[in-house]
Formats: structure tokens, C-alpha cells, sequence
């Protein structure tokens, strides 16, 4: 098969990303619960243990505490960790280190430490996994300043930006969506398995990528809402109308004049959003828009996001509250045309 | 103090009905996920934790408890919840996501709430250690009867959590039990690479409380070292730290290859089959007649299979009812 | 004196509300850090644990983990803990007994199991206390589900939002502001401390108020960022401009009603806030006027909100990032008549 | 080991440095915070943590260390910084929020941070533990010479962090020194009432590494300790935990009224100034001349002069210069 049509998985993708920078920058290390012989619970450092042993892929204690603050002062010290945080929802237990120290030390120290840590962590429900196991939390990390945040939405950009996020002198929180990841047993997107270069890459850090192209709304989304939001584009073309899907890509730095000169194009917006609705993603991409120019929206913008609720247990319960192409297509429909 | 025929009898029946409650669980989960396996589809669907193989410590601690005793529980709480009373057939119910089932199907199998028994449980390693301190702490305040339990395992003897809360828990003489529920792993980790020590039974003295290893994965040993622990709550004299030798007989959560366990573990704990032993032992020692024990079996199914149908026949709640709940 | 010209500081607010409540409720009793004999860092517990002694009124270990998590414990199990979180920015230390179990245990035992919680923390900067004391975080608890949050501006709604917190079934975090505390050593926004009834009462949780009404813009502000939004209306008012200033004194549940109806007066939004800018409470606001009726905004919104840096120490490099009344003048003019 | 008198000497300076440096702050502080105390005021504001009575902790250790060595200090770090070779010039100059401070002013008197002599502090209580763990991480992983020293309060002993760092540099055998300073008191939460053990010393246990109570204040002591500790980290053999006893000469931060303390502590504890004690002890032992003290003495003066000088006259820099150096 050529390369240039080798598709993988997202997880293949990330643990293809690692491995290729660890064989060229000594500094550069993996750590977190279960990365090792298992290969990470969500597939992402499969094969890294068997290629570079148990001093560079470490499974760690159940002490997130410990080693996020270790990765602070490794990172501070010369190396470039990439920290795996399981699952976000459980950033509650060590966010100190993250949000305090690691996105803050290069400023407190004026430019002369750099924190060059990676942490990339799952996010995303769908599968009946509870409350405290189906967040996305994109509103919580974005809004801290210190950290870039990524948010792939397919195994390309997952590649590229794993890469660019380990090269990054600064940190970066790479959050992938379990439903894109391409573990069996979750089930998975399939637009999210995608042709990857074998080659290293990177796909810079801070740019949204126009992933659909179309004149009468623009869907800003990310993560597996892109993958909502393409569906419900597709749907939306039999029905006549024309949308435009916006990949945000990167939450920190946020592309807001991409976003700006799609609706200013389309004249609608509507953003897409799994994490919580208020206080979130959704609220500061429809900010960004307005108060930069008002005047280029012609209706008022529409939110699909998660509400604020804890993510209930039951199979029917969480689809109802989770986005879809179906709540995506009533709200371009809304977007374009509200009924007064 | 040893416990009497009728307690053994107790903690048999109860390690039955958890074991077979959990063997048919196991069935229905993956209904609907062959020859596919995905989480997501079946009518059970999400992470499932499978206690088999520890029940000696739910029934050896929980022998030992009245409803009022509150208890809170992890990410692997059948075994517990069963042992501690909770409504098997709202258990079954919320375990499917249905109307009936404790919550509503709000919480699933991770989250189950009986506030009838004082029962909890949650998802994220440790995180029930201070919330038995704060039961602990307001029994005391209200001299109220009623201890606070504590269940967890080797791996959240990692956390901070533990740490602050046996603090807390020593500081202000609270009457709570800590029982570490040791299976050797963390999911793929074993214990001896993540811990800095042998036994975790060490690490009571640093917040000077007593701290007792129990070896063997044997209920009667567990109920004595909790039965102290438990009087020692009771009289006032502040909290216990237990740590229990037992044994994970499956995978992490369903669908775990368990590739990471050395050779010929699985089949060595397999044959070590805690429930096997003590069913054994009690016939040996005529704690048990056969007919007793056929009784014991009997009932345990029926339990079982009438918390299942309930279960299955039980309605879903509306998807809007989602809403409902977020506050008081 | 008599009562109705009685003024309190902000913290002898809260402390009475806290004393009141625990003389006719046996349940209720206060713990953290240097709340006992020294009456809290920010004086909001002083006086209590002389009159109701070290049982009802706990100074714990440093261990917020541990003492966060023992009120979830205490609360479902009938008492009503008032926990306090010294700075708010040590939430990184304890999050997840929060976000995780005192927000989502009534939804996720269906309503079986009630966490009457209250959660003191301090916020705001302005007197160089740095990057880690410093913070608000607003947006940062407002964004999960499960708690409510309330921002006093003044001693009046301090005292009658702690009654009502106290009171509330369900985990209230109250956020107090440094600047408005009403202790000597940080210094004191003046209009902060005003008369207060010696009886009981509550405020309603969820309700804004219009604290200076106006026709020409709608300033939106919570805590110090209301004060600073009055003085900015003072002087708009000597250049003819009509501002009308809205204290939202709770961020959950969030009044979008008054908002969107003193934005539908006045046509032009300002919003005031010293949390971190991006995917916060101004986007939030923003947004849900917005989303509602974009019709009603004739200009671009506008946000005075604390820049997505780290907060520095440096005083003259603080008071240029923080919001101010100068900031906020020139934002309404800005908001009224653009110049394009 | 004990020290040379060439070491003595050099903790005997760097003590006296530190305090002279503080009495000089200390001044500089309450300028234009009189006669109203507004923390907000004057040449320098925000919280200001003093270590005089700490300092033995500071230099006993550092006595150690070499400019490689990494160190994580705390909220109360000046003595730490001092000891460990950070550039007093800049750090004043920090601490005036000036152009020239180690970070422009970003960071101030919490967060100082000196790459040169790789030490850093930071304002919550237990950051620094994790950060000194992955320091001697990477130097392990590296092959690198030098060790991580992790300095806190007893306070600090009861956080998370402190369990789940002292644990995994023990399971990781790392390089690394936690050091407690023990001044009793957390702010003005007593230790009794807040660590369920006498001495810290004996949670090593808990991590299966040595734990050494240091008792009296006494630079030679935490020397002979620090030694022993260093030494088994550069040799590899891992961690280890110093538990000191020190004094907190003054209140927790300026403005405090120390109304916690019980009466006569203060006194008592000023009677025990260590710095004044072991000038006598070295006059008295002839590891010190008078003529070598007043040297001592001068020498110490004129860097605290110097660096103040510095401070004072350094400018600030411009308002908008807040917003660089977020990202690297
Ligand atoms: C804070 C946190 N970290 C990681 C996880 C993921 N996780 C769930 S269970 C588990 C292993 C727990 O091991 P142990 O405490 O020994 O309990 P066991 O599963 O063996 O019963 C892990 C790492 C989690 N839920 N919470
Ligand atoms: C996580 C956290 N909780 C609380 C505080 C507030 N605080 C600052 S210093 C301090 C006392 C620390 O005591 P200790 O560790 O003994 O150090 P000491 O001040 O005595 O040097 C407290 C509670 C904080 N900074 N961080
Ligand atoms: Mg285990
Ligand atoms: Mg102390």
C-alpha cells in the first residue's frame, strides 16, 4: 500500500507521532498509568514500551499529583515529557500542578524556565460510561491562560499536532476524543481514520481548518462535534443548503479570524460543542464573532452543546443530552432562517 | 472475636449472591456486544468492574455493620453494595439504566446510591476516603450511632486522598474503617511497581492508628481484624486502617485482555477461588450441611434472577428526565 | 445606631449570617484553615469559635482533598458544612471532591442523596499578592455543572446570599472578593460596606440586580467589578452618558432575563470582569444575549475582563491588566458609538 | 559528617546574610503601610513570608549543593534562596517588582526563579514536592550529576502531594531530599491539632526510606543529616526525608498579630535566636575569631546593601510588558 494512503487509527497516529520523536530527541519521555505493556487504556502508546523499554515509557502510581508535578520539573529541568491524565475528568485531583505550575512557570520566571510537557488525556462520552467518566472540560483547560490546548478531530491532525505539541517549548494539552480514537471496543467515527503519512509532519499549533466548504452557515466545531457537524452538512446539501464546517483544531491560541471570516462570508453561525454548554467553548467562539463586528450576522448564532447537567449513566438519557447531526441540522435550519 | 455459625453463614450467602449476581451481569453485558465487543451497544453498556474473587472482604467487613453504618465504595462496588444491603433488584435496575434503578439510571454501575443503607460509591480513585471522614465526622458531632467504612484499593492507597484523609480521620479521632481491598493490581500495574512498600498495613503509623494486614483472602480472618476495627469505631477510640490480601479473578473491567498478568497467575488464583474454599471449609468443619447449603443456593438464585427481572422488565425513564436532579 | 443604619464590612456580613444561621441549626458548623481562634484569613469566620467552640467551628489540617471530600460525606449524611477554601486558586489542590462528587452526587443518586455544602473562597487581586492568590476563577466553577455560584458585591447581599447558601439544598459556592472584605490590611473598595439589617433574611440565589439604572448602555459586572462599573457610570453620567449597571451577584443559575432585558433598554452591553477573558463569564454573557436576540445589540459588545496572561506580581504591571473604571468608560463609549 | 570550619563558617554567612537581608525587607515593607497598614502599599507589596529562626534548615542542607543541584522551596523561601546561590542583586529586584528581578516583577517574592543555580519556589503549600521529584527524574534519566532537594513546611506534610511524591521517589529510587522544616505552626493552625504524629520523621516508613528527626535548630546537626542524605542520593540510593526542628521567629506573614501563640512562645523562641546561638557556639569553640565574625559581619552588609541599592534604583518595566512571556 503507498504511503500516502495508509490509513490509521487516531491512536496509531498519536503512538506513531511519539515514537518517531523519541527516536530523535533523547528528551523526550512517556509516562502516566498503564502507558506501558498495556499501551495506554485508549491505545495511544502501543508499541512504545516494546520500542524503547521501561526507562522512556513509564507506568506510573495512581498519583497524578506526583507526576504532573514531576513532569513540571523534569520538563523545567531539560526533558520533554508527554504525561498521559487517563481520562479528563480526572483532573480534579491534580489540576494544581498543571494549571498553577506548568502553565505558569515560564511567566513566573520571566522567559528563563520553559515547561515543555505534553498532556495528552481522553475526553468525550457516548458510550455510557457515567459522569465522571464522559467529559470534555475543552471550557475549563482553554479558559486557564498558560497552556496551549489541541483538540484533534481525525488521524492526521492527531499526528501532525502530537508532533508539533512535543516541539513546543511551551505546554501543551492535547485532548482526544474517545469516540475518534479507533479502539474497537468503543466504536468509532470512521471519518476519523484517515490517511497519515509515514513521514514526520507537524500541523501547527493555533490554526482551524476549513474542513467543509459552504455559503449559507458556518458550524464551528472540534473533536467529534466535526465529525456532527459533517454529517449534518451532508444532510443540509440534499436539503439545498450550504454549510460550511470550521475544525477549530486548537482551542489555545483560538483562530479567531478564521472563524471570522467564515461567518462574515455565511452570515450565520452555529457552534458545536460536547462539553458543557454555559461558560464554555460555546459562549466565547459566539463573543469572539460579535464583538469584533455585529453587523455580519444576520440572525441570531445557535449552540448544540452538551447542557449543564452532570452526564447521566443510561444509554437514552445521554444521547438525548449529547449533540448530533440531527440538532446540528435544526439549528443551521434556525441559523438561516428563524421563524419570528 | 471469631465470627458465629450464623455469621459465617451470612458471609457465605452473601459472597454467593454477589458472585452469582455478578455471573449473570457478566452474561448480559455481552449481550449485544459479540462478535463485535463494544462498549457501547448491549443492554448494559459502559465500563463493567467485576469484584470476583474479593468478596471475602465486602462480607468479612460488612458482617460487622448495621444500616445506619455508612459505607462508601469505588469504581468495583457490587460486592460491597451487596454485603452492605443495598435493594439488589433497584441495583439491577440502575445497572441497566432503567426507571426503578436507584437513581433513575443517572448514576450506573459506578455511581449507586442507597441512601436506605448508607451505601455509595464513585468513579475516580480515593475519592470516597473523605467522604467517609465527613460521615465519620457527623455521626460524631451528632452523637448518632453508626461508623463509617471506607472500602478502596492498593492502587488508591497511592493518592494524596489517602494520606489527608487518615490524617483527618487520626486527627479528629473519627469512627472510621479504611479497608484496602489489596488484588495486586491497578489495572495493568502491578502493585510492587507502584508502591514503596510491601504492605500497605505500614503505613498506619504514620498516622499512629493501628494498621492490620489480614493475609489469605479469608473470611473469617477479615471479619475478626474488622471486627476490632469496627469496636475500636464504635467505642470512640478512632479510626483503623485494614489491609486485605485478596484476589482480582478477572480482567480490570470487561473486555480486559489481562496480557499484563505473568504466566499461570490467572490459573493459580482461579484455583484459589475464595467462595470454593470457604465453601469447602465450612462443610468440613459442619458450619454447613450439604442441605443448608443447597438452601443457601437456592436463595441466592432466586434473589439474583428476581433483581435481574425486575431489571429487564422495569421501564426507562423519559430521555428529558435527564434534566431532573442537577439540584435539590 | 439604629439597625437599618448599620454597616458591616463584607466579612462581619458573613460572619453574622454564618453566627444567625448556626444558633437556630444545629447541623450547620464551619471548617478550613485558620477559620477557628484566628476568625479566618479574610476575618469572615471571626467571632464564631467563641461562641459556638472548636466542635462547630474546625480548624483542619492543610488538606483540602481530605477536608473537601469529609463535607460531601458530612452533607449527605444530614449536616450542612461551610467549608472555606482560603484562595480560591488552591481549588487546583481539591477540585475533584468539588466539580465531581458535592456537584453531582444529588444528580447522581436521582435526588436520593442532598449535599447542602457551602463553599467559602476568597478571590481577586489588586495588592501584588501574585500569580497563585491572586485569581477569580469565576468562570473556571461556573462552567460545571451541579454547584451554584454566587459573587456578593456588597455586605447586604453578603449577608442574606450566605443565609440563603446556608439554607439552599443544594452545594453553593460563595465567592468573596479580597478588595470588598473590609479588612484593613488589603484595603477596601468603600461601597462594598454598607447597611445591613440585624435580623435575618435572605437573597434570593439566581436573581442580578440593577444597582444603577440607565438608558444609553447596559454594564454587566459581578464582585469588584461592579464597583468599578459604578464609578465608571459616575463619570460617564458628567459626559451625558446613561449607564445602567447590572450586579449578576450569582453565575449559577444565571438571570439571562435581566440581562437581556436591560440590553433590550439600553441596546449597547458592556461586560466587566477581573476573571481570565477567554471561554468565561464575558463570553457567557455575550453570548446568551445574543443567541436570544441579536436584533437588540445596535454595536459590537464589549469586554473589560483580565487579559489570558498569568497574573503578575508587580504592581504597576497588575493594575494596567486589571479592569478599572477608566477601562470601563472607555468601553461604553466604544459600545455606544463605534468609530468605524 | 561534620562540617569544616570552612563550612561552618559559610552557614554561619549565609545565616547571617538571610537575616540581614530579611531585617532589611522587612523595613522596606512597612514603608508607606504606616501608620495604615494596606498590604497593597509601599515600595514592595503583596504577602511577605520571613524565615528568621528557619534559617539553620536553609544552610544546613545547602551546605550540600553545588549550582547543578536543583531546589523547590516555598511560600517562605529567602533564606532557601539565599543558601542555594541565588543572585541576591536580581532577587532583591524581584521582590521590588523591578525590571532587573530574576523575572521582570512577574513572579515576585513567591516565585523566584533562578536558572542558573536551578532553584525555584512557588505560593501553595506541597507544589514543590512533585517539580523536585521529576528534577531528579530527569537527571537520573539523563545520567546527569545532581540531586533534587525539596524544601516545606510541617504543614505541607499533611498534603497529597506529600504522600504521592515521597512514593514515587521511593518506587523510582530517585535522587532526591525532602526536607520539612517544622516551625509548629501552620499560620495559626498548631501542629498537634493538625498531624496525627509527633514527628514527621517516622511517615518514611510509609515509602521504605530513611526518615531522620532532626531536633534543636542546629545548622551541624541538619548538616551531619543533610549529608548523609545528599551522599545516599548521589550515590543512588535513593530518597530520603529530613524532618527538622525549627522556629518561626516572627508571625506567619508581616501583619500577623501571632495572637495564636501561647504566651511566652515568642519570647522563648527569641531567646533561642539560632543565629545568635551558634555565633556563640563558634566564638566560643574558636571556629570563629572576633575578627573573622565582624569580617563575616561586613561582608554580609555590604550584599544586602548592594543588592537593595540595586533594587531600589532599578527601574521598572513598562506596564504592557505583563503580557510577554506566557508562552515560552
Ligand atoms: C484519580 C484516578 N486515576 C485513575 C483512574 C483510572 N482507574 C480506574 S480504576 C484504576 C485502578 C485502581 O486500582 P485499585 O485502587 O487497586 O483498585 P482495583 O481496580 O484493583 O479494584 C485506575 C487507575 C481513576 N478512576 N481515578
Ligand atoms: C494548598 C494550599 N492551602 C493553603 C494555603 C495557604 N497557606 C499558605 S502558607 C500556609 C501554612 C503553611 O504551613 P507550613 O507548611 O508549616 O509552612 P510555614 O508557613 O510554617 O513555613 C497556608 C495554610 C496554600 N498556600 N496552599
Ligand atoms: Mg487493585
Ligand atoms: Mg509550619
Amino acid at each position: 500500500m503507498p504511503a500516502k494512503e495508509r490509513k490509521l487509527t487516531v491512536a496509531r497516529a498519536m503512538a506513531e507521532a511519539m515514537s518517531q520523536e523519541m527516536r530523535i530527541d533523547e528528551r523526550v519521555f512517556v509516562m502516566g498509568e498503564d502507558v506501558g505493556p498495556l499501551g495506554g487504556v485508549f491505545g495511544n502508546t502501543r508499541g512504545l514500551f516494546e520500542e524503547f523499554g521501561e526507562e522512556r515509557v513509564r507506568d506510573t502510581p495512581i498519583s497524578e499529583t506526583a507526576f504532573m508535578g514531576a513532569a513540571v520539573g523534569a520538563a523545567a529541568d531539560g526533558m520533554r515529557p508527554i504525561v498521559e491524565l487517563m481520562f479528563v475528568d480526572f483532573f480534579g485531583v491534580c489540576f494544581d500542578a498543571i494549571y498553577n505550575l506548568m502553565a505558569k512557570n515560564t511567566y513566573f520566571s520571566g522567559g528563563h524556565v520553559n515547561v515543555p510537557a505534553v498532556i495528552m488525556t481522553s475526553t468525550g462520552g457516548g458510550y455510557s460510561d457515567g459522569g465522571q467518566h464522559s467529559q470534555c472540560l475543552y471550557g475549563t483547560f482553554a479558559h486557564l491562560p498558560g497552556m496551549k490546548v489541541v483538540v484533534p478531530s481525525n488521524a492526521f491532525d492527531a499526528k501532525g499536532m502530537m508532533t508539533a505539541a512535543i516541539r513546543d517549548n511551551s505546554p501543551v494539552v492535547y485532548m482526544f476524543h474517545k469516540g475518534l480514537q479507533g479502539m474497537g471496543w468503543l466504536g468509532t467515527e470512521a471519518g476519523a481514520t484517515v490517511n497519515v503519512p509515514e513521514e514526520q509532519y507537524t500541523v501547527e499549533i493555533g490554526k482551524a481548518a476549513t474542513v467543509s466548504e459552504g455559503e449559507d452557515v458556518t458550524i464551528v466545531s472540534l473533536g467529534m462535534g466535526v465529525h456532527h457537524s459533517l454529517h449534518a452538512a451532508a444532510q443540509l446539501r440534499e436539503q439545498g443548503v450550504s454549510a460550511e464546517v470550521v475544525d477549530l483544531r486548537s482551542l489555545v491560541p483560538l483562530d479567531r479570524d478564521h472563524i471570522f471570516n467564515s461567518v462574515k462570508k455565511t452570515g450565520r453561525l452555529v457552534v458545536v460543542d460536547e462539553d458543557y454548554r454555559s461558560y464554555g467553548v460555546s459562549g466565547e467562539i459566539i463573543a469572539s464573532v460579535v464583538e469584533r463586528d455585529i453587523s455580519i450576522l444576520r440572525y441570531p448564532p445557535q449552540r448544540v452543546a452538551y447542557p449543564d447537567i452532570p452526564i447521566p449513566f443510561a444509554h437514552h438519557m445521554e444521547q438525548w443530552a449529547l449533540p448530533n447531526a440531527e440538532k446540528i441540522v435544526a439549528a443551521c435550519l434556525k441559523a438561516i432562517q428563524p421563524d419570528e | 472475636m471469631n465470627p458465629t455459625l450464623e455469621q459465617k453463614q451470612w458471609m457465605y450467602r452473601h459472597m454467593l449472591v454477589s458472585r452469582l449476581f455478578e455471573e449473570t451481569i457478566e452474561k448480559i453485558y455481552l449481550e449485544g456486544k459479540t462478535p463485535v465487543f463494544n462498549m457501547a451497544n448491549g443492554p448494559i453498556p459502559g465500563e463493567m468492574h467485576l469484584s470476583n474473587g474479593q468478596e471475602p472482604c465486602a462480607v468479612g467487613v460488612c458482617a460487622h455493620l448495621n444500616k445506619e453504618d455508612v459505607v462508601t465504595a469505588t469504581h468495583r462496588p457490587h460486592h460491597q453494595a451487596i454485603a452492605k444491603g443495598v435493594d439488589l433488584k433497584k441495583m439491577a435496575s440502575e445497572i441497566f439504566g432503567k426507571e426503578t434503578g436507584l437513581s433513575g439510571g443517572r448514576g450506573g454501575h459506578m455511581h449507586l446510591f442507597d441512601a436506605d443503607v448508607n451505601f455509595s460509591c464513585s468513579g475516580i480513585v480515593g475519592q470516597g476516603l473523605g467522604p467517609a471522614v465527613g460521615a465519620a465526622l457527623s455521626r460524631k458531632m451528632q452523637n448518632k450511632a453508626g461508623v463509617a467504612v471506607s472500602f478502596f484499593g492498593e492502587g488508591a492507597a497511592n493518592q494524596g486522598a489517602f494520606h489527608e484523609s487518615l490524617n483527618l480521620a487520626a486527627v479528629w479521632k473519627l469512627p472510621v474503617i479504611f479497608v484496602i481491598e489489596d488484588n495486586a493490581w491497578g489495572i495493568s500495574v502491578a502493585k510492587e511497581t507502584a508502591t514503596a512498600v510491601d504492605r500497605n498495613a505500614v503505613r498506619a503509623a504514620a498516622y499512629d492508628m493501628p494498621g492490620v494486614y489480614v493475609p489469605g483472602n479469608d473470611p473469617d480472618a477479615i471479619f475478626v481484624a474488622a471486627g476490632e476495627a469496627v469496636s475500636r469505631a464504635r467505642a470512640g477510640d478512632g479510626p483503623s486502617l485494614l489491609d486485605i490480601e485478596t484476589y482480582r479473578l478477572a480482567g480490570h473491567f470487561m473486555g480486559d485482555a489481562e496480557a499484563y498478568r505473568p504466566e499461570g497467575e490467572k490459573e493459580d488464583l482461579l484455583s484459589k477461588d475464595p467462595i470454593l474454599v470457604y465453601e469447602k471449609a465450612l462443610l468440613a468443619s459442619g458450619d454447613l450441611s450439604e442441605s443448608d447449603n443447597s438452601d443457601i443456593k437456592e436463595r441466592a438464585k432466586r434473589e439474583v434472577d428476581e433483581a435481574i427481572e425486575f431489571a429487564r422488565e422495569s421501564p426507562f425513564s423519559s430521555p428529558e428526565s435527564a434534566l431532573d436532579h442537577v439540584f435539590a
